[in-house]
């Protein structure tokens, strides 16, 4: 219990400082970093709790995709850091107070749904599913594609979005860049690849 | 033959015909827009005669409501139109004034024509349609839209500070009349009618009436206009083309009256009697304040709308004396105010054509150049002044005979208006009129050539007429006036006849 | 002749002339306009005899005849209708007549205006409206005439309009009747609130039961029927110029002069006595209103008389004259003495009529010069209208026999007015010795300042010169300031009858003199051919009930039995007053001079007619204004437009520049005040649903 | 239930995404053919609103989807509005430089996520359907990528977007962990147990989140600026249909799952009502450019759909719908009128740049007329309308202070609607104007003309079908 | 203290959240940052989810959980895409620099 606990604060502590890390950093490049950190502790965080399936797909979608997602548009957009360093601090004290505030409202809410919500009653974490017996892995597996089917085909739509959106906004065909094309190429015929003009005296040839 | 609806809607006809005429026609051509002014002048004869046959066929021994026509709408709101002895006298004031509203814009309006005989023949219609409605939301819908027609032609067809004064009718009346839709859907709500019949004769809770009086009042208050709330009206009429002043004054504040008569004392009696006193108290305010308020102005069409208000003072305290000389007073008063200070804007109209200027001063000595024009003026002012014989009297004094038997200071203090209004308008009359022509700009203004006393003629014959023969028009309303009174009374009690 | 008949005729007569002339004035010429108008009022005026002749000994009856309904709105009926009555057709004879004889005499008196059709048609509407008034049976028509009469006075007085004094005088006359017609239109609502209907005839029996009825108002009870009462009387005051109200009738002199003789003399300014006649069944029971009539009777009977001793225009003087004889009427009807108030309108109506006629004639010839200090010694220039000015100073002087019953006609009507207040006062009226004391005394002022203009005008020596009329003549163009001048249009001087260019005095044409003689017959003789009708043994038979007193005071009425001091007096005062006239500017030419040089304190009071006009332009128009301007700038632009539409307007622009700053454009400041947001629902939830 | 019966439930939301899929496929192999893609998305979206018209009514997917009165009302209502957009802001997009084929199959998704948000039974449902709709906002308000304002306002969408959705996330783990489930009928059994409060606190942070979508306040704060530099076909989408999407959303978690919890909810609603409507009316006085101005007026007509709802009964709901559905048309069209008008090849989008456009363009100056008015709530335009069922509502269920206020606040208002209709009708043109597209100008007057005056004729059929929706939506 | 139960997670949680919030508002400097700020925001509501889920025996919370990764992720290509147009556009993604409109 103790170790469990022990385990508990250190990931908590690790993810929370991390937390703090990623919006104080004054490199973008460090924030992606504890931003990894937070998501890797966060993830021993929900080992801890039993969910192991969502603690992998953390590091692997999360640090596997988005932080380096992030990491490399911190890196390909050539952006002056050193400028961007001013005005934090004044800000900051009322962010403080205000920040305070919520979380202090939050964990209170948070206490209330704990203690009298439907999980009142439980005070070790529970395996998920519908016997003991089975796996974290397959208790998700079993409903992911029956009960919610639906929203994983949406989920999928969702991603389907953020690819065409991320496409249509970044692509670009520079119009300078000549690009082969094969069937340009194959199609091409002597009537096509060949004009025959009749330039009168004086007048040169017209583009 | 559905001949309400008919005459609400007559003047559409017109304004789809300038349209067509607009669509198919060269922009600003000279022969579009005189095409425009006959089409409307045509449209607004067309509705007089719808009118005038709608009052033969009416029926003054009948006090209920005549000519109904109902058709279900949505949500429980109906399709509801019909007249009584007072609305009908209503709808043919407008429909009376409107083709002398045309005529008179014949000449003076020459920018956009086609759009001001729309804008003019939509208000005539949206005006009856207040007249004519029988249902709350119906009712509402006429009553609001005709800010709209109204705000264009004070904003287009304006003066100087036109945009100022569209705005500030549009805001303040809008302000009045939220209030009172608020009311309107509570009444809806409670009762599950929307039906004004039905209304009157619905008995709402005394406190229940208490703020449904007073939502109603701040919409009417304001279009009357009462003191104080009435400062609109100065600024409005001022800028106002002629013949939109003419309307605002002979129809636009009739609204607030009618409202009066039609919901406050019929459905709220109880809340009407309790605040009559508050009424009255501002009445009597509005007639000497504002009479000696247009004893101080310079500018001619400030000081008529000025005293507008005076007499719309009149008006509200006649209506909630709560008896039959009152109401009829009141009625009577607003009637007769259509035509004279319709005919008074008409008459400062005729001037500023003329001349492009209101101000008192630059006038002077016109009688000795417009003769005809002098007579004319003098009439209207008398009839302003409430001289017996003029139309003006007949209203002034059976409201003042109606609010003394309830509230006699009122009275007295109202009475005082009719030693001011001499003093303003006889004031304004010998500046404008008499003595001799100082201003040399002055010597080679005409008197009214023909159309324009074609348009006072038939002004001046209602005046006289009115004034002369006031019982043809208590032949029409006595009815449903009686009726009125009798109700009210019943519910408070009262022991006045 | 079918009575109904008769009336409608007479009526309406005078309203035919005027819409002819008035509308077509300009079609039909100056020529046949005159002649419409005149020749209806000649019509009017010979049926008018007719009706009174019949009325007098032809045992007509009173009748109503009902022509339309006014209005009628619940028990508020009022019809238009004839109502022929003693009172009514006294006045008959006396509006058609002098009315007609104004209109002959306008003829010459105008000829050389411009716009004699309008001039002619303002007069005959005048009559129009003067008859609707005399018959009206309700109050309505009463008021109907009542205000028609001032309208017409405000369009005459203000006739020659390119002229400021007469717009301003105009224009007060109109206000001042105003302020009548206030205090009349209340008294008709109190009539109506009282006793529910406005009809004379049913009026005036509910009115015994009726005495009971009051209003409270400040503690106490008010009788409806004195306040009533009080109320009309307000209303008489203003058209017939009682004291307060009386401001108007001297400046509407401007008018032309046979207006002044018409409107301000013989009908329209006796339209309140006639009214306190005719409600006589009223004010017999409300003695607090009598009383208020005798008062201010009196008391404007010798305010004008001492304003008039001290006036030099001719006309104003005369006007003061007709104030106080008007006072006279009143404090007659005061006291009771309705009859004796009725005979004097009657027999003022003639002479007072004349004299204005007189004063016009004189005025006609001497250039439209109207100071009487550039008159004198014109009696050789105009011996008609002397002879004239003198009957008709005789007669208003009261001159006369007592005890024969032989004198002109102000001695019978002045004397039984006089001998009425005295026994009123036996028979305990409070303010009967005190209006018969007011009585004497102003008998010997009014003969003094009467004899005073005849003697100033046509005896001693003459104040003017030739050049000065020829100056006046040509001048009187641009002299708008004094001058009674026509039309400024006018280019007839070749008509005018100075064909030897030597500018002098002249008498009139006949056409005015026509009338002169007429109003002198009547001047001379209404009194003693009709004393026994109005006021002598016949009077009940005469009046049949169209004047109403109540018994107790009419017991005391018991024939001529007075002391022979009351009965000499008045005439011994006239005939003082006429030697001290005779003396001050025949004998002794310029003592009047001299006195009002020395500018006594008195003098001054009255020169200035107690400074009335200063007083109420210091009270009331400049309050006016200043109140105007007050809830003009104060009220409706600082106050109401800047607290309400501009102010809210504006401070709605602020609360939207608020917001529009609130609006940084930065996402940080949004995502704060969405964390706001949420922290403060978050925070008003906690504390909403603690409960 | 099979899964075929699920699926049949699911028929309009099938038609859209395979729609969508195969439009992209046919769209990358022959991408010079926008046009017809547009014009096919038109038609697959036509489809889905046929499909949504006659499909049966149920709950398919363990509760995940349901389809009722009220989302078969919404959707038609949202499919059609996205349809209209796709023909309006193709040629915008052309006139521009932007020929992009993804566009309209970026529409359809978004519609798909409307759509699934207004038939959401569960709170993942929830979040899938809004953040679908979502990302695919977030990609249409910074299509127009050459241009710098777009771009913004794409990124503050989005940052502020994703901030709300937080919140939501967060109020929904709260109340999964309060009432152990995510269906609406779950939840609202725990919801109607005592001391629910953990569970309103969630719903506290879901309102939030909600809120932000249909940008009432204190969460309105990126749509002035949204609507400013998004493209102005795009906002026509961006102020109707999600905002309907999303107030259906609100009605059907408040009504489904918190019905018995309606005192609570029913005040914050009512802050956030007050709120949108001082601020839309206050803040819109000072605005010059147009889209701006009529996102502050977007920010008052929420606050009064908000109003409606929160009356809390069924007529509240039905008022919301009306009100929607009425406000919608006028939106669309308004922002119609702004994509057809240019001068110069240059946007008119200031208000001076409307200066007597009653001369130079009578039909489309007449059409914002209408569309002002009936945005000012003025009778008998269809705004009007709106705000009759809407107050009335609110009157009913003894709402009076807010009602009075919100009638106050839409004078405050009108200020600046006349203001706009002073501009075009009084004022001096500068200058003549392009002609108007002949897509953008049919929208426009078709919309003008529903606003009035078909709208009289079609209130009767509305207000049937509102009622019905309405009462498919679980409040008393 | 020893015993961990759903509280403590939840108190995690919320104080992450509270960070990414934090970091939203009171960053000035970069909106990439903000990016990362919302991602904390949703590692804070998945801590919740899978919290919640465990302790009610209930899978449904981590499959939300794991749309919500789902959807993180969506959101973190559209946003950085977003952000790069942005870029292109001014050259510099200083989120004071993000106020061209305003008012």
């Amino acid at each position: 219990m103790a170790l469990q606990a022990i385990a508990f604060y250190l990931m908590s502590a690790v993810t929370l400082v991390a937390g703090f890390c990623v919006v104080s950093a004054r490199n973008p490049v460090h924030s992606v970093l504890w931003l990894i950190l937070a998501f890797f502790s966060a993830a021993g965080l929900f080992v801890l709790l039993g969910a192991e399936f969502l603690a992998m797909l953390l590091v692997v979608v999360y640090v596997g995709a988005v932080a380096v997602l992030f990491l490399f548009v911190v890196m390909m957009l050539d952006v002056d850091f050193t400028a961007l360093r001013q005005g934090f601090a004044r800000y900051m004290p009322l962010g403080l107070v205000i920040g305070a505030f919520l979380a202090a409202e939050m964990i209170l809410v948070s206490t209330a749904v704990a203690t009298r919500g439907a999980a009142k009653d439980n005070d070790t974490p529970m395996a998920s599913g519908a016997g003991v017996d089975i796996s974290n892995v397959e208790a998700i597996g079993r409903v992911l594609y029956t009960d919610y089917i639906y929203f994983f085909q949406a989920a999928g739509l969702v991603l389907l979005v953020a690819m065409i959106g991320a496409i249509v906004l970044t692509l670009r065909h520079k119009p300078g860049v000549k690009r082969q094309i094969i069937m340009d190429q194959v199609l091409r015929t002597p009537a096509t690849g060949m004009t025959i003009v009749n330039p009168k005296p004086g007048e040169g040839i017209g583009e | 033959m559905p001949l309400l609806s008919l005459i609400t809607y007559a003047p559409l006809l017109g304004v789809a015909g300038i349209l067509l005429v607009r669509l198919f026609g060269k922009a600003d051509s000279a022969a579009g827009d005189n095409a425009s002014r006959w089409i409307a002048f045509a449209t607004t004869l067309v509705t007089l005669a719808l009118s005038v046959l709608l009052v033969a066929q009416f029926d003054p021994k009948n006090p209920g409501f005549q000519f109904v026509e109902e058709a279900p709408w949505f949500a429980g709101l109906y399709y509801r139109m019909g007249v009584d002895g007072i609305s009908v006298l209503f709808v043919l004031l407008t429909a009376f004034l409107m083709p002398l509203c045309i005529a008179a814009s014949w000449k003076s309006i020459e920018t956009r024509v086609p759009e001001y005989m729309m804008a003019f023949l939509l208000l005539e219609t949206l005006v009856i349609g207040v007249f004519c409605a029988l249902d709350l939301v119906l009712f509402y819908a006429f009553f609001e839209f005709g800010l709209v027609p109204m705000f264009l032609i004070i904003g287009i067809w304006g003066g100087q500070r036109r945009v100022y004064a569209a705005f500030k009718f549009f805001l303040y009346t809008l302000l009045g009349s939220v209030l009172m839709l608020a009311a309107i859907l509570f009444m809806i709500g409670t009762t599950g009618t929307s039906s004004i019949p039905e209304l009157m004769t619905h008995h709402f809770d005394p406190n229940v009436q208490t703020w449904l009086w007073l939502a109603f009042f701040a919409s009417f208050a304001v279009k009357m206009p009462m003191w104080p709330v009435h400062t609109w009206l100065p600024d409005a009429h001022v800028e106002a083309p002629t013949a939109g002043s003419v309307f605002l004054a002979g129809i636009l504040l009739k609204m607030g009256g009618y409202g009066f008569l039609r919901f406050s004392l019929p459905m709220f009696p109880n809340a009407s009697d309790l605040f009559a006193p508050l009424v009255f108290g501002l009445s009597a305010i509005a007639v000497v304040y504002t009479s000696l308020v247009a004893f101080r102005q310079t500018d001619v069409k400030k000081l008529i709308a000025y005293s507008s208000v005076a007499h719309m003072g009149l008006v509200t305290m006649g209506i909630f004396s709560g008896n039959a000389q009152g109401e009829q007073g009141a009625i009577y008063q607003m009637l007769s105010h259509g035509l004279i200070s319709g005919a008074l804007f008409l008459c400062v109209g005729v001037i500023y054509d003329r001349m492009h200027t209101r101000e008192i001063k630059f006038y002077g000595g016109l009688v000795t150049r417009m003769p005809v024009y002098a007579a004319v003026f003098m009439l209207f002012a008398m009839g302003n002044v409430g001289l017996p014989g003029t139309s003006g009297f007949v209203g002034e004094i059976l409201t003042m005979v109606g609010v003394y038997q309830v509230s006699t200071w009122t009275a007295i203090v109202a009475a005082s208006g009719v030693i001011l209004s001499a003093v303003y308008m006889l004031t304004l009359y010998r500046a404008v009129v008499f003595g001799t022509i100082t201003n040399p700009k002055l010597e080679t203004i005409t008197d009214l050539n023909w159309r324009e006393i074609a348009i006072f003629a038939p002004l001046i014959v209602g005046t006289l007429y009115l004034g002369l023969q006031p019982n043809s028009v208590f032949d029409l309303t006595s009815a449903s006036v009686d009726q009125l009174v009798q109700v009210y009374q019943a519910a408070i009690g009262g022991a006045h006849p | 002749m079918d009575p109904v008949a008769l009336v409608t005729v007479i009526l309406f007569g005078p309203l035919i002339g005027a819409l002819v002339a008035g509308l077509f004035g300009r079609q039909i010429g100056d020529k046949a306009a005159m002649t419409v108008t005149t020749g209806f009022l000649m019509l009017s005026a010979a049926l008018s005899w007719v009706v009174f002749s019949q009325w007098t000994w032809g045992g007509l009856e009173p009748f109503t005849h009902v022509y339309a309904p006014f209005i009628h709105v619940g028990e508020f009926q009022s019809n238009w209708a004839f109502r022929l009555d003693g009172l009514s057709a006294v006045m008959l004879v006396v509006v058609t007549t002098v009315s007609s004889l104004v209109h002959l005499y306008s003829w010459g008196y105008m000829a050389e205006d411009p716009a004699k059709p309008r001039f002619f048609a303002y007069l005959s509407l005048f009559t129009f409206a003067m008859l609707s008034l005399i018959s009206a049976a309700d109050f309505m028509q009463l008021f109907f005439g009542w205000e028609g009469v001032g309208l017409a006075s405000y369009l005459l007085i203000g006739f020659w309009h390119h002229k400021a004094t007469a717009n301003a005088a105009s224009i007060k006359a109109f206000v001042v009747n105003r302020v009548g017609d206030f205090g009349f239109a209340l008294g008709i609502m109190t009539v109506f609130w009282a006793f529910g209907t406005i009809d004379f005839a049913t009026l005036f029996p509910l009115i015994e039961a009726g005495v009971s009825r009051t209003w409270e108002f400040a503690g106490q009870d008010w009788q409806l029927v004195e306040l009533a009462c009080v109320l009309l009387f307000v209303g008489a005051m203003g058209k017939s110029a009682q004291f307060f109200l009386h401001t108007w009738l001297p400046d509407a002199m401007e008018g032309p002069t046979p207006v002044s003789a018409l409107i301000h003399a013989a009908t329209m300014v006796t339209a309140g006595v006639y009214m306190v006649c005719l409600l006589s069944p009223m004010f017999e029971y409300a003695p607090v209103a009598k009383n208020i009539v005798t008062v201010i009777g009196a008391v404007t009977a010798l305010f004008a008389a001492t304003v008039g001793l001290t006036q030099n225009d001719i006309k104003r003087v005369i006007a003061y004259s007709t104030c106080s004889q008007l006072g006279y009427m009143f404090f007659a009807a005061g006291v009771g003495a309705y009859d004796a108030a009725m005979f004097h309108l009657f027999t003022h109506a003639f002479f007072k009529a004349l004299l204005f006629l007189g004063a016009g004639s004189v005025i006609h010839g001497m250039a439209h010069e109207q100071d009487m200090r550039r008159y004198g010694h014109l009696m050789p220039y105009m011996k008609w209208t002397f002879v004239v000015m003198t009957i008709g100073t005789i007669a208003i002087t009261g001159l006369g026999i007592p005890y024969l019953e032989w004198g002109f006609a102000g001695f019978y009507s002045k004397d039984a007015i006089i001998h009425a207040a005295y026994e009123a006062g036996g028979a305990g009226h409070p303010m009967g010795y005190f209006a018969f004391a007011v009585g004497i005394l102003v008998a010997g002022l009014t003969a003094f300042y009467s004899w005073r203009v005849a003697f100033f005008t046509f005896n001693g020596t003459a104040r003017w010169t030739s050049e000065d009329l020829e100056h006046h003549w040509h001048n009187r163009d641009h002299d708008h300031g004094h001058d009674d001048a026509h039309a400024v249009h006018d280019h007839s001087h070749s008509e005018h009858a100075h064909s030897d260019h030597e500018y002098k005095p002249h008498e009139s044409p006949w056409t005015m003199r026509i009338p002169l003689i007429v109003l002198a017959i009547g001047a001379i003789g209404a009194g003693f051919a009709f004393h026994h009708q109005f006021i002598g043994e016949h009077s009940s038979e005469f009046w049949r009930g169209a004047i109403f007193k109540l018994p107790a005071e009419h017991a005391a009425e018991g024939g001529h039995s007075f002391p022979v001091w009351v009965m000499v007096t008045p005439i011994l005062v006239s005939v003082l007053g006429l030697l001290v006239a005779a003396y001050m500017y025949i004998w002794r030419e310029g003592t009047g001079a001299k006195l009002a040089a020395k500018q006594g304190l008195l003098y001054v009071f009255f020169y200035n007619k107690w400074f009335f006009d200063e007083l109420y332009n210091a009270t009331f128009v400049r309050a006016a204004k200043w109140l105007g301007d007050l809830f003009w700038k104060g009220g409706d632009q600082k106050i109401i437009d800047g607290y309400g539409p501009d102010g809210v307007a504006a401070l709605s622009v602020r609360f939207g520049k608020g917001a529009g700053r609130l609006q940084s454009g930065y996402v940080y400041h949004y995502a704060f005040v969405m964390l706001l947001g949420v922290a403060g629902l978050l925070t008003f939830a906690l504390w909403a649903w603690a409960a | 239930m099979t899964f075929s019966a699920n699926l049949a439930l699911a028929i309009p939301e099938l038609i859209l995404a395979i729609g969508a899929l195969s439009l992209l496929v046919a769209g990358a192999f022959a991408p010079a053919q926008t046009r017809m893609v547009g014009w096919a998305s038109v038609l697959v979206l036509l489809g889905a609103t046929v499909a949504t018209a006659t499909q049966p009514f149920g709950v398919a997917f363990s509760g995940g989807l349901i389809s009722d009165a009220a989302a078969t009302f919404a959707k038609v209502a949202i499919y059609l509005a996205s349809a209209v957009v796709i023909p309006l802001a193709q040629p915008w997009f052309e006139r521009r430089g932007v020929k992009v084929f993804e566009f309209p199959i970026l529409v359809l998704l978004a519609a798909l996520g409307m759509g699934m948000m207004v038939s959401a039974g569960d709170l993942i449902s929830l979040y899938i359907g809004i953040e679908l709709q979502s990302l695919a906002l977030y990609v249409l308000a910074a299509m127009h990528r050459d241009n710098a304002k777009a771009s913004e306002a794409g990124l503050k969408y989005f940052v502020l977007g994703a901030l709300s959705s937080g919140l939501l996330l967060y109020g929904a783990s709260l109340i999964y962990g309060f009432a152990g489930s995510t269906h609406f009928s779950e939840i609202a059994q725990a919801a109607g147990a005592p001391e629910n409060t953990g569970l309103l606190f969630g719903l506290v942070f879901l309102i939030c989140g909600i809120a932000f979508k249909v940008s009432a306040a204190p969460f309105h704060m990126w749509t002035p600026d949204v609507y400013e530099g998004a493209p102005t076909p795009i906002v026509a989408l961006f102020a109707a249909a999600p905002k309907l999407a999303a107030m259906v959303l609100f009605a059907r978690v408040l009504g489904d799952g918190f019905a018995t919890a309606a005192d609570q909810w029913q005040q914050i609603l009512v802050i956030m009502a007050m709120a949108s409507v001082a601020v839309g009316a206050f803040a819109g006085l000072v605005q010059s450019n147009l889209k701006r101005l009529w996102a502050y007026s977007s920010i008052a007509n929420i606050g009064y759909a908000v109003l409606g709802l929160s009356s809390g009964t069924t007529e509240g709901a039905q008022a919301m719908l009306m009100f929607m559905v009425l406000y919608m048309i006028d939106v669309t069209g308004f922002f119609a009128c702004l994509a057809a008008l240019s001068r110069g090849g240059r946007s008119m989008e200031t208000l001076q740049d409307m200066a007597g456009l009653i001369k130079e363009r009578p039909a489309i100056a007449l059409a914002m007329t209408v569309f002002a008015l009936s945005a000012l709530g003025l009778p008998p335009f269809s705004g009007f309308f709106g705000k009759y069922y809407v107050f009335k509502a609110a009157l009913d269920a003894g709402l009076w202070g807010p009602a009075v206020f919100g009638l106050v606040g839409s004078v405050v208002a009108a200020f600046y609607y006349l203001k706009l209709i002073k501009v075009m009708w009084f004022d001096p043109s500068p200058g003549a104007t392009d002609k108007p597209p002949v897509e953008a100008n049919t929208i426009a007057l078709t919309s003008a003309l529903f606003a009035f005056p078909v709208v009289i004729v079609a209130l009767h059929s509305l207000d049937m079908l509102a009622e019905r929706a309405a009462r498919a939506l679980g409040l008393a | 203290m020893m015993v961990i139960g759903l509280a403590h997670y939840l108190a995690v949680a919320a104080i992450l959240f509270t960070i990414g919030v934090f970091g939203i508002f009171v960053n000035r400097k970069n909106i990439i940052v903000i990016l990362m700020s919302v991602e904390l925001m949703l590692l804070a509501v998945n801590i919740n989810l899978v919290a919640f889920s465990v302790y009610l025996g209930n899978v449904t919370g981590q499959i939300f959980a794991m749309f919500v990764l789902t959807v993180a992720a969506a959101e973190a290509a559209v946003g950085l895409a977003i952000l790069v147009t942005f870029f292109r556009n001014r050259g510099d993604i200083a989120v004071d620099d993000a106020a061209m409109m305003k008012g």
